[in-house]
C-alpha cells in the first residue's frame, strides 16, 4: 500500500500562542514535502475531524499525522477507519513544559513533527499473522474444585472442554471432606463444600469430556492452537485445543521438618488435612486407641515455619476444625494457638462464633510438643511459659504447597537443564550475551538483588522437585514460571491471571493459598481469559497489555546469524527455534513488546509499524545543533506505559522541562536496540537516557522483564562509550513510575545539567 | 451527634418520679431543683411511692445479683401501681441501675420469675413494660431544649460553664434505644446545650465524661484525687466560674475534695459544682434557694447567687 | 415487568473503581457491549487516590493507564460518568436501571486546555484530596484523569464567575444550562461495582479524630503521601506542617467493633505495613508505632509483613488504645494497655494514622434487587444462583484487597455475559 | 449465694473455672467473646493501680488462674465508669463482671479486707435495714469497719467535709429516713437471698 502522509497542525489548546504555526507548516511541507499539510483551530472539534475523515476518504491521505496533543487523549476521536494514525505530542510535552515564543520551544515543536513523519516514512498498518480457525476448545488441568469449576463454566459459555485428572476419580481433596469455611451470611457455621453436586453436573455436561488417570505428557503450539499429547491408561492421544487452564491445586506441607512440633511422635499428633478426614469420616477419634478425644490443641505455626502463602486459608480451617469438634463433643477442651489470628474480612464472624462455642484462643508461640502431647509455649497474654498438658490430641496446621509440578515425575529430561532457572522466581530475567554461546553459561540473572533473595536460593537445591505439569515444548523450558513459595501466581496486583505463558491461566491453589469459594470464582476468572485468548488468536491480535494490536515481529532470516538472543530473551517464551536453529515465532504467544526487536544484534526482527530502522529514523530526523551553538539534545526512550504518561502529565502541571529533551515512545524498554544509542550519539546528540519500569522482585514492567534486559545490555555500554573516549555518563537508564511526574522534570533537567558538565558530544558534526 | 436540637420533642408530660437516696442527702439540691423547674417546663413529676434504694453497684457486692434486681423490682411493682407511666430519675446510679435491672427483668424470662418470686414475699409484682428514663434523657427528647430556652427570663449572660456530665449519666445506656439515643458515650453535648439554653457560655471542656473515681473516691479517695484534680484543673483552665453535672455522686465528689486536692497537689481550686436544673432555676427567674438551693453548695456560686437576686 | 420487550445483550457495570473497570473491559474484550456508569467524573474509584498498592509498593495508575488504553480503544465500550444508579428493575436479560446524571457543566468539546482553570477564582474543597485541599472551581479531577476534562463545580453556577468560565473556554465546552437528567438503560446483566468508602473515623469518638488536626485517617496519608497531593508527596503534619517522624498507626479503627463495623476490613493491616515502608522511605529517622489486635497479613502479604517488621525502626504494640487525646502540648496522645508487656501507656506522637475499614457504598440501607444477596453490612453477595442476572465485584461484594477485587470482577463478567447468552 | 467454685485446676487452661464464671457470673456468659485486644484496661482512669486490669484478668479465667483472679485487686479498683463496656469491641460487659467477681470474691472469702468489702456491706447493711442508703450511717459504718481507733481517725479526717454538709443541709442528724413498709422489703430480699441458695444446691 502506497503511504500517504498528511500532516495536520492543530492551533488549538494555546499551541498557535506558543510557536509558530506558519513555521511548522513550512518545515512539513517545504523542508520534508508531505503532500498534503492542513491547519485547524481544533482538530478534536467536529469540524476538524471531518477535515481529516473527508482526506482519508477522498483517498489523499492515509497517514494522518496529527500534529497536537498526546496521543493518550483523543484517541476516540483520531481513530479512522483504514488509516494509520500517526500522533505528534506538541501539547502535553511542548508547549506545556516549555515557555511560550522561544526559539528552543519551535525546536522543539519542529522536531517531534520531524519524528512523527519519519515514523509515519517507516510505518505501515499490521496485517494479521493468521487466517483464524483458531479452536475453540478448552483443556482443564485438574480435577479438583478450581477445575471442575473452570470446566462447567467454560461448557456454561458453549466452550468444548477436556478435563484431565491425574487421579482415578474428579473431587480432589474435596471429595475427602464434608464441610467448608462459610462464605455466605451469617458467616457463622462450617457448610457442605458441595462437591457431589459439581461433580455430577461435570460428568453430566456433553461439553466436557472428563478423562481421570490421564495426564497431559506434551504441550506444543500456542493460544488457539495447542496441540497437547494425553496418556491415559499407557494409551496416548491428541487433541488440538485453544486454550489451558491449570488448575493442579495443592498437597501439604511437610510438617515433620520442623522437630519442635513433635510430628510423628505420637500417633495423637496429626495434620490439619489429617483431622479434616476424620472430621469427614464419621468421627473424631484418636488413632493410637480409638477413643473420642476430649482435651484438643490446634496449633497454627508462626509463617516461618511453613509456608507463607497458607495463612489465607489455615487459621480458618484450625476454627473450623474446632468448632467441628465442639460440635460432636459438647464438653471438650478445646485450644487454638495462633500468633496473628487470620480470620480476615467476614471470617470476623467466624472467628466470634468459635469464641462463642468456648473455643480457647492462645495467642503465642509454641515451643514443643512433646510426645506425651503436652504442649509448651510462651503464652503473650498470660506473660509467661505455659504448659498445656491433658491434652489427648493435637492438630498441627500444614501449609498449602503448590503443585506447579508433578511430584510423581522425575525432572523431565528435556530441558531438565532448565528446571530451577526456569522457575526459579529470583531469576526473573535471562538474558543471553551472544552468538554461539553456551546456554546455560550465557543465562544470567539481573543485577538487581534478586538472586540474593530467592527462596529457592536456600541450600542451593531447585525451587520445586518433580517433572512438568503441562511440558510445554517451549525453547524457555517444559514449566510454567512460577513466583515466591513456588506458586504460578501472576506478579501484577491488576492483573491476576496475567501468565508468562500465553493462553495458559492458572488458578485455584496453584496460584494462591486459597479457599474453596475463592478457588470456584479463582476458575471463572481464569476461564474467562482463557475465552479471550481463543478468541484473540482467531482474530490475530494481542493478549494483554496490548490487547488488539494486529502488528507481531518478522524475523528477516536471510541475515539472521542464530544468536538466539531473541529466543532466549523473550519474556513470555513465544520464539521457539527450529531445528536448524532459526528462530520461529508462535505468533499467538507473542506479546508485541518487541524485546525480541530490542535484542537482535542485525536488527532483522521489525513490526510493521514499529522497528529499530523507524526510530532510527526518527532519531535521525531530528535537527542537532551543531557545535558552535552549544545547545545539546539528549534523546529519551520512553516506557509509553509508564515513563510517557508521566511526561504527559509533567505537562499537564506545567512543570518545566530543558528544551534540550528529544522524546520517544517505546513499547517497552526491551524493545531498544543498541543501534538506537549508537545512531544517536553518531548523530551528535549529547547523552540518552532511558526511561523504564521497576525491575527487581517487585518489577512493575508490564512485559515482565523488558525494564530489567535493558539494564543489563545497558550496563555494558559503558564499555563501548569509553573505547569511544566518550563518559559513561551520557547513557543513563531510569526506573521510573507513572506516579513520577515531578520527578521526570527533575530527572530530565539534572541530566541536561550533567551533560553541560561533561561538555558537548565530541563527535557533533562528522 | 446530640439529639437536643435534631429531635422533635416526644411530648410525654407526665412522669413517676425516682428521686433516690441522695435525694435525701447529699444530692438534696438536685431534688429540690428538679421539683422546682419541671412544671416550667411542662412535666408533672408524681413521686414513686414508698421508693427504696436502687441497690446502686456497690449494693449488688455486698447482696448479690437477685437480691440487688429485687429491690428494683419492689420500686417497678410500686410504680406500675401508679400507672403506666414512664419512670423519670435525676439519679445517674440509680437510674443506671433501675434501668438495667428493668431491661433484665423484661428481656429475661427467668430473672422475670425469679423478681417476681421473691416479690410475692411482699404480695408485689412487676409484669408491665414500664420505662425507665434519665431526667436528662427526658429533656432532650419529651421537653426539647427549645422549651428551655422559652422559659428563660433571666439568662445567665457571661457565666461561664463547665458540663461535666460525668459517666453514668451517658455510660452505658445513651446511645441505645433503650436509653433513647440522646447523645453520645463520650462526647455528650446536651449539657452544654442546657447552659447555653439558659443563656450561659458553655465552655470547651476536654474531661465532660471523664471519670471522678464514683464510690472508689468515697472510700479511698487517695486513689482517685488525681482524677478529680484533672477535672479541676481542666474547668479552671477553661475559666469557667461554675462547673455543672447532672450527677449527685460527681457533685458531691468534685466539690468536696476540693480541700484535699489542694492539699495533696498544692493547687488552689474552688469552683463552684451546680446541678443543671440549678443553673435553669436561676435563669427561669426562680427563687436562687427555696428553687434552685444554692445554699446547699458546700463551695458557693457567688456570681450565680447574685443573677439570682435578680 | 417489560415482558414484550426485546432481551439486551449490553451488560450494565455499576461503578468504575478497578473492580468496574476491570469487569467492564473484560466483558468488552470478550466480545460484548458494556456500559460502564460511574458516579463521579472521571474513573479509578479509590485505587486512582492512592500512592501505591501492597504489597509491591507499585503506583495504581499504572495498571489503570493498561486499562485506559484498552477502553480508548475498545468500540463495545460506553463509559457514562456523573451517572448514578437510581433503581433496577427486570429480570435476567431483560433489566431496566434507571439512572440520574449531575451536571459537569462541561461537554465533550472539552479538550482539557485549562483556560478555564486560569480565569477561575473562587477556590472550592478539592474531593480528590479528601478535602485536604482547594481547588479551584473549574478544575481538572486530578493529572491522571480519565475521561481528561474539566469540571465547573456547582458552587460557582448562576455566578458573574461562571459566565468569566464560560467565556474563556473557546470551544463552546462550558455548558452552564445542564442539568440533572434522568434516564432509562436497558441491559441483560449488571455488575454492582460500587465499592466502598472509609469509615467515618469522627465516629470512633474516643480517637479524637475530629479534635485533633494531626490525627487523620488512612485514607487521607494516602493523599499526603501521594505525589500530587496536597503536599506533593510528604507526609507532614496537617497542624504545623512539619515532617511527621513519629508515626502511630492504630488498627481496626473502627473495624472488628460491634459498635462500629463487625467485620475485618481485611486491608487496613497491609495499608498500614505499607504506610510504615513510605515513612520509611521519606525519613530515616521515623519511627513508626503500629498498635493492632492481630496482624491480618493474609497469604503473600506475610512476606511484606515479615519485611516491615525487620525494621528496628517500626514498632508493633498489640493493644487497641483506649483513647487519643491532645496532649499538653498539643500533640496527640495515644492511651492504652499494651498488652504483651501489661503496662499503660500514654504515648505522644507527631501525627496518628487511624486505619479506618471500609463501608459498602451501597450501605445497609441498600435494598438489593431480588436476584441479589445482600448481608448485614451491605455487601452484595457474590451470585450463585444459576439464573441470577445482578452480580457483584470489588468491595462491593465483600472486605478485599486489589487483587481480589480484580479477580472477582473478571469472575463476575463471565457470569454476566453466561447470563446475557442465556438471555 | 452461689454455686460452688469448682476445684482447684490440675493444670493450666483448666476450663473448670472459666466455665463456672461464664455460667455464675453475671454477664460472664459473654467472657468467651474477649479477644484480648486491652482496650479496657486502656480505658481504665485507675487502671494503673490494678494488678491485672480487666484483660488479663479474663485471660486468667480462661487459664483457670481461680485463686489469683478471686484475690485480684483488679475488681476493687472498678469505679463503675462504665468506658470499658462502651468501648469493648466485642460487647463485653466488663463493669459488671468484675462487679460480680468481687461479689463472688466476697461470697467466697476472698475479698474481706478489701476496703469496697466493708463498703459495700455497710451499704447493704442499710439498704436492708432501712430501704434506703442512709449517707450517714453508711460513712460511719464503712469507717468502723475499720476498727474503733482507725475509724475515729479515718472520720476525723473527713470532718471537715462532713461539717460543711451539714451545714448545707446535705447531711442530716436525726433518725434514718427508709421505707414505710421496712417488712415488705426485708421478705422480698430474704426471699430472693433464699432463691438464689436454692439454685446454687439445685445445679
Amino acid at each position: 500500500m502506497d503511504r500517504k502522509p498528511g500532516v495536520y497542525l492543530c492551533e488549538g489548546c494555546g499551541i498557535a500562542e506558543a510557536v509558530s504555526v506558519d513555521d511548522l507548516e513550512q518545515v512539513a511541507s517545504g523542508e520534508l514535502k508531505v503532500p498534503a499539510c492542513k491547519r485547524h483551530a481544533a482538530f478534536c472539534s467536529e469540524e476538524g475531524v471531518a477535515l481529516i475523515a473527508k482526506d482519508i476518504e477522498s483517498g489523499e491521505v492515509n497517514q494522518p499525522i496529527i500534529v497536537a496533543c498526546s496521543p493518550r487523549v483523543m484517541t476516540d476521536r483520531f481513530t479512522f477507519p483504514d488509516a494509520q494514525v500517526i500522533r505528534a505530542n506538541l501539547r502535553e510535552q511542548v508547549i506545556w513544559t516549555q515557555p511560550p515564543g522561544e526559539e528552543d520551544t519551535q525546536a522543539l515543536a519542529a522536531d517531534n513533527l520531524r519524528m512523527a513523519v519519519a515514523q509515519a516514512k517507516n510505518s505501515d498498518p499490521p496485517v494479521p499473522h493468521g487466517e483464524g480457525g483458531a479452536s475453540r476448545k478448552l483443556l482443564v488441568v485438574g480435577g479438583g474444585v478450581s477445575g471442575l469449576t473452570a470446566a462447567r463454566e467454560a461448557a456454561r459459555m458453549g466452550v468444548e472442554v477436556i478435563l484431565v485428572e491425574k487421579g482415578s476419580a474428579l473431587g480432589g481433596w474435596a471429595r475427602k471432606w464434608s464441610r467448608t469455611i462459610p462464605h455466605r451470611p451469617p458467616y457463622r457455621d462450617p457448610q457442605p463444600n458441595g462437591i457431589g453436586d459439581l461433580i455430577a453436573a461435570v460428568e453430566a455436561d456433553p461439553a466436557v469430556t472428563v478423562m481421570t488417570g490421564a495426564l497431559v505428557t506434551r504441550t506444543a503450539g500456542g493460544p488457539g492452537d495447542f496441540t497437547v499429547t494425553l496418556s491415559q491408561g499407557g494409551k496416548e492421544t491428541s487433541e488440538r485445543v485453544g486454550a489451558i487452564v491449570v488448575a493442579t491445586g495443592w498437597r501439604g506441607y511437610d510438617i515433620a521438618r520442623h522437630e519442635y512440633l513433635g510430628y510423628g511422635t505420637s500417633p495423637d499428633i496429626v495434620t490439619d488435612i489429617e483431622f479434616e478426614e476424620l472430621l469427614a469420616n464419621g468421627g473424631i477419634k484418636r488413632k493410637s486407641d480409638g477413643a473420642v478425644p476430649s482435651n484438643l490443641a490446634f496449633i497454627i505455626p508462626g509463617d516461618s515455619e511453613r509456608m507463607p502463602y497458607s495463612s489465607g486459608v489455615s487459621d480458618r480451617v484450625a476454627i473450623k476444625q474446632a468448632l467441628q469438634v465442639i460440635e460432636a463433643v459438647p464438653d471438650a477442651m478445646v485450644y487454638v494457638i495462633y500468633e496473628d489470628l487470620r480470620a480476615h474480612g467476614t471470617a470476623e464472624e467466624f472467628y466470634r462464633q468459635g469464641q462463642e462455642a468456648g473455643i480457647i484462643f492462645q495467642k503465642g508461640r509454641v515451643k514443643s510438643v512433646a510426645a506425651d502431647l503436652t504442649v509448651t509455649l510462651d503464652d503473650d497474654l498470660l506473660g509467661q511459659e505455659v504448659p498445656l498438658s491433658g491434652l489427648d490430641m493435637v492438630v498441627l496446621s500444614t501449609g498449602m504447597v503448590p503443585n506447579s509440578t508433578n511430584v510423581d515425575l522425575s525432572p523431565a529430561e528435556e530441558g531438565a537443564d532448565q528446571l530451577a532457572d526456569d522457575i526459579d522466581p529470583a531469576a526473573p530475567v535471562k538474558v543471553a550475551r551472544g552468538n554461539g554461546e553456551d546456554e546455560a553459561e550465557a543465562a544470567e540473572t539481573s543485577g538487581n538483588g534478586a538472586a540474593e533473595n530467592g527462596a529457592a536460593e536456600e541450600g542451593g537445591e531447585p525451587a520445586l522437585p518433580g517433572g512438568p505439569i503441562l511440558n510445554l515444548q517451549y525453547r524457555q523450558g517444559p514449566h510454567l514460571p512460577i513466583l515466591a513459595h513456588g506458586f504460578a501466581d501472576s506478579h501484577f496486583i491488576c492483573f491476576p491471571y496475567e501468565t508468562r505463558r500465553s493462553g495458559i491461566y492458572t488458578c485455584g491453589p496453584v496460584r494462591r493459598a486459597m479457599t474453596i469459594a475463592d478457588s470456584q470464582q479463582d476458575a471463572q476468572g481464569a476461564v474467562l481469559k482463557a475465552i479471550q485468548a481463543m478468541r484473540a488468536a482467531d482474530a490475530s491480535t494481542a493478549l494483554h497489555p496490548r490487547v488488539g494490536d494486529l502488528s507481531f515481529p518478522e524475523f528477516g532470516l536471510d541475515i539472521c546469524t542464530k544468536c538466539r538472543r531473541c529466543t532466549v530473551e523473550c519474556p513470555f517464551g513465544a520464539i521457539d527455534e527450529q531445528d536448524d536453529g532459526y528462530p520461529v515465532l508462535n505468533a499467538t504467544r507473542c506479546r508485541r513488546c518487541g524485546t525480541c526487536m530490542g535484542a537482535c544484534p542485525v536488527r532483522t526482527i521489525s513490526f510493521k509499524n514499529y522497528s529499530a530502522q523507524m526510530v532510527a529514523d526518527m532519531i535521525k530526523a531530528v535537527e542537532v545543533p551543531d557545535e558552535f551553538e552549544e545547545k545539546p539534545r539528549i534523546l529519551v526512550f520512553a516506557c509509553e506505559n509508564d515513563a510517557y504518561p508521566a511526561l504527559d502529565m509533567a505537562g499537564i502541571n506545567r512543570h518545566r522541562i530543558s528544551p534540550y529533551i528529544r522524546i520517544v515512545p517505546v513499547r517497552c524498554l526491551g524493545s531498544v536496540t543498541m543501534l538506537w544509542i549508537s545512531t544517536a550519539l553518531e548523530c551528535g546528540y549529547d547523552g540518552v537516557m532511558l526511561m523504564g519500569c521497576k525491575t527487581g522482585d517487585d518489577y512493575q514492567c508490564h512485559f515482565v522483564k523488558g525494564s530489567g534486559i535493558a539494564q543489563e545490555r545497558m550496563a555494558k555500554v559503558g564499555e563501548t562509550l569509553k573505547s569511544l573516549a566518550l563518559e559513561e555518563e551520557r547513557v543513563q537508564v531510569e526506573e521510573v513510575s507513572i506516579a513520577d511526574s515531578g520527578r521526570v522534570a527533575e530527572l530530565l533537567n539534572s541530566f541536561a545539567g550533567k551533560i553541560d558538565e561533561i561538555g558537548l558530544n565530541p563527535f557533533k558534526g562528522f | 451527634m446530640s439529639g437536643a436540637d435534631q429531635k422533635t420533642p416526644g411530648g410525654k408530660t407526665k412522669f413517676t418520679y425516682y428521686p433516690g437516696c441522695s435525694s435525701q442527702g447529699s444530692g438534696k439540691h438536685l431534688d429540690e431543683s428538679l421539683r422546682a423547674i419541671a412544671p416550667k417546663i411542662g412535666i408533672e413529676l408524681e413521686e414513686l411511692d414508698d421508693w427504696n434504694c436502687c441497690g446502686a453497684s456497690v449494693g449488688h457486692i455486698g447482696g448479690g445479683v437477685l437480691p440487688n434486681t429485687a429491690l428494683t423490682g419492689r420500686n417497678l411493682a410500686n410504680a406500675q401501681k401508679q400507672g403506666p407511666q414512664d419512670v423519670v430519675t435525676g439519679c445517674a446510679a440509680c437510674y443506671l441501675n433501675t434501668h438495667a435491672g428493668n431491661e433484665k427483668i423484661k428481656s429475661d424470662v427467668k430473672m422475670r420469675r425469679r423478681v417476681n418470686e421473691a416479690l410475692s414475699a411482699a404480695d408485689l409484682s412487676y409484669d408491665e413494660d414500664l420505662q425507665v428514663r434519665h431526667m436528662c434523657e427526658v429533656i432532650v427528647n419529651d421537653v426539647g431544649v427549645e422549651k428551655i430556652r422559652e422559659q428563660v427570663t433571666n439568662p445567665l449572660t457571661g457565666l461561664k460553664v463547665a458540663g461535666y456530665v460525668g459517666c453514668q449519666t451517658v455510660r452505658p445506656f445513651a446511645s441505645t434505644d433503650g436509653g433513647g439515643q440522646y447523645d453520645t458515650y463520650e462526647d455528650p453535648k446536651f449539657l452544654d446545650d442546657f447552659a447555653e439554653a439558659c443563656g450561659a457560655e458553655a465552655v470547651p471542656f476536654d474531661p465532660k465524661t471523664s471519670c471522678c473515681g464514683g464510690s472508689v473516691s468515697v472510700m479511698s479517695p487517695d486513689r482517685t484525687l488525681h482524677l478529680i484534680k484533672e477535672i479541676l484543673q481542666a474547668a479552671k483552665d477553661a475559666e469557667a466560674d461554675v462547673i455543672s453535672t447532672p450527677c449527685p455522686l460527681c457533685q458531691t465528689n468534685v466539690e468536696m475534695y476540693q480541700d484535699a486536692i489542694n492539699k495533696k497537689f498544692g493547687t488552689d481550686f474552688n469552683i463552684p459544682v451546680v446541678f443543671y436544673s440549678q443553673l435553669m432555676a436561676v435563669a427561669f427567674g426562680m427563687d436562687p434557694h427555696k428553687d434552685a438551693s444554692l445554699q446547699r453548695n458546700t463551695i458557693r456560686s457567688k456570681k450565680m447567687e447574685d443573677m439570682g437576686k435578680k | 415487568m417489560s415482558e414484550g420487550r426485546p432481551r439486551s445483550q449490553t451488560i450494565a457495570v455499576i461503578g468504575a473503581g478497578i473492580a468496574g473497570v476491570t469487569a467492564a473491559v473484560e466483558v468488552a474484550e470478550t466480545g460484548y457491549d458494556v456500559v460502564l456508569l460511574e458516579k463521579g467524573p472521571s474513573l479509578g474509584g479509590r485505587v486512582t487516590r492512592l500512592n501505591r498498592y501492597f504489597p509491591k509498593l507499585c503506583h495504581p495508575t499504572c495498571g489503570l493507564e493498561i486499562n485506559y488504553r484498552r477502553i480508548k480503544e475498545n468500540p463495545r465500550l460506553k463509559v457514562i460518568t456523573m451517572a448514578e444508579v437510581q433503581g433496577v428493575s427486570g429480570s435476567r436479560g431483560n433489566y431496566s436501571l434507571t439512572v440520574k446524571t449531575r451536571p459537569r457543566y462541561v461537554n465533550a468539546n472539552c479538550t482539557a486546555c485549562g483556560a478555564c482553570s486560569e480565569v477561575a477564582e473562587t477556590e472550592v474543597t478539592d474531593p480528590f484530596n479528601y478535602g485536604l485541599s482547594r481547588v479551584k472551581a473549574a478544575y481538572l479531577p486530578h493529572e491522571h484523569a480519565f475521561p481528561m476534562r474539566f469540571v465547573v463545580a456547582p458552587e460557582v453556577i448562576g455566578t458573574p464567575e461562571a459566565e468569566k468560565i464560560k467565556a474563556a473556554c473557546k470551544y463552546g465546552a462550558v455548558d452552564l444550562d445542564e442539568v440533572e437528567e434522568t434516564f432509562e438503560l436497558s441491559a441483560g446483566a449488571v455488575i454492582w461495582a460500587t465499592g466502598w468508602r472509609p469509615y467515618d473515623a469522627a465516629k470512633i469518638e474516643v480517637y479524637g479524630y475530629k479534635d485533633c488536626p494531626d490525627i487523620i485517617n488512612n485514607v487521607e496519608l494516602e493523599r499526603l503521601a501521594n505525589h500530587d497531593g496536597p503536599t506533593g508527596g510528604r507526609i507532614l503534619r496537617p497542624s504545623d506542617g512539619e515532617p511527621a517522624k513519629k508515626v502511630a498507626f492504630i488498627q481496626c479503627a473502627g473495624s472488628r467493633d460491634i459498635n462500629h463495623l463487625p467485620y475485618c476490613s481485611m486491608i487496613c493491616c497491609l495499608a498500614s505495613l505499607k504506610h510504615a515502608a513510605y515513612l520509611r522511605e521519606q525519613y530515616a529517622d521515623a519511627e513508626v508505632d503500629i498498635y493492632y489486635i492481630d496482624i491480618r497479613a493474609h497469604d503473600k502479604m506475610s512476606a511484606f509483613y515479615d519485611r516491615i517488621r525487620n525494621d528496628p525502626q517500626v514498632n508493633f504494640i498489640k493493644s487497641k488504645p483506649g483513647h487519643i487525646v491532645a496532649g499538653e502540648d498539643g500533640r496527640p496522645l495515644v492511651c492504652g494497655e499494651r498488652t504483651i508487656e501489661r503496662e499503660i501507656y500514654r504515648n505522644p506522637y507527631d501525627l496518628v494514622v487511624l486505619a479506618t475499614g471500609m463501608v459498602p457504598s451501597l450501605g445497609a440501607n441498600f435494598t438489593a434487587p431480588a436476584d441479589l444477596e445482600k448481608d448485614e453490612y451491605g455487601f452484595v453477595l457474590p451470585s450463585v444462583a444459576d439464573d441470577g442476572g445482578q452480580f457483584s465485584a470489588g468491595v462491593a461484594s465483600g472486605p478485599i484487597d486489589v487483587a481480589l477485587s480484580t479477580q472477582s470482577a473478571t469472575a463476575a463478567a463471565l457470569k454476566a455475559i453466561q447470563a446475557v447468552r442465556a438471555g | 449465694m452461689s454455686v460452688a467454685l469448682p476445684a482447684e485446676a490440675e493444670r493450666t487452661y483448666d476450663l473448670n473455672f472459666a466455665r463456672w464464671v461464664y455460667r455464675n457470673v453475671n454477664g460472664g456468659d459473654k467472657l468467651s467473646l474477649c479477644m484480648q485486644c486491652g482496650v479496657c484496661s486502656g480505658s481504665c482512669p485507675i487502671g494503673t493501680q490494678m494488678d491485672y486490669g480487666p484483660r488479663k484478668l479474663f485471660m486468667m479465667i480462661r487459664a483457670g488462674m481461680k485463686e489469683e483472679v478471686l484475690s485480684s485487686n483488679t475488681m476493687w479498683n472498678c469505679t463503675s465508669c462504665y468506658r470499658c463496656v462502651v468501648r469493648c469491641p466485642r460487647g463485653v460487659p466488663v463493669t459488671y463482671i468484675l462487679q460480680d467477681l468481687a461479689s463472688k470474691a466476697v461470697e467466697f472469702g476472698y475479698a474481706k479486707k478489701e476496703d469496697n468489702t466493708r463498703f459495700s456491706k455497710a451499704f447493704w447493711w442499710s439498704a436492708k435495714t432501712f430501704g434506703r442508703t442512709d449517707e450517714r450511717l453508711v460513712t460511719a459504718k464503712y469507717y468502723f469497719s475499720f476498727g474503733l481507733v482507725e475509724g475515729i481517725r479515718k472520720g476525723l479526717g473527713n470532718l471537715k467535709i462532713a461539717l460543711g454538709m451539714i451545714k448545707a443541709g446535705r447531711m442530716h442528724l436525726g433518725a434514718s429516713h427508709g421505707v414505710k413498709d421496712r417488712k415488705g422489703l426485708q421478705a422480698i430480699l430474704k426471699k430472693a437471698a433464699e432463691i438464689e441458695a436454692r439454685e446454687a444446691t439445685e445445679s
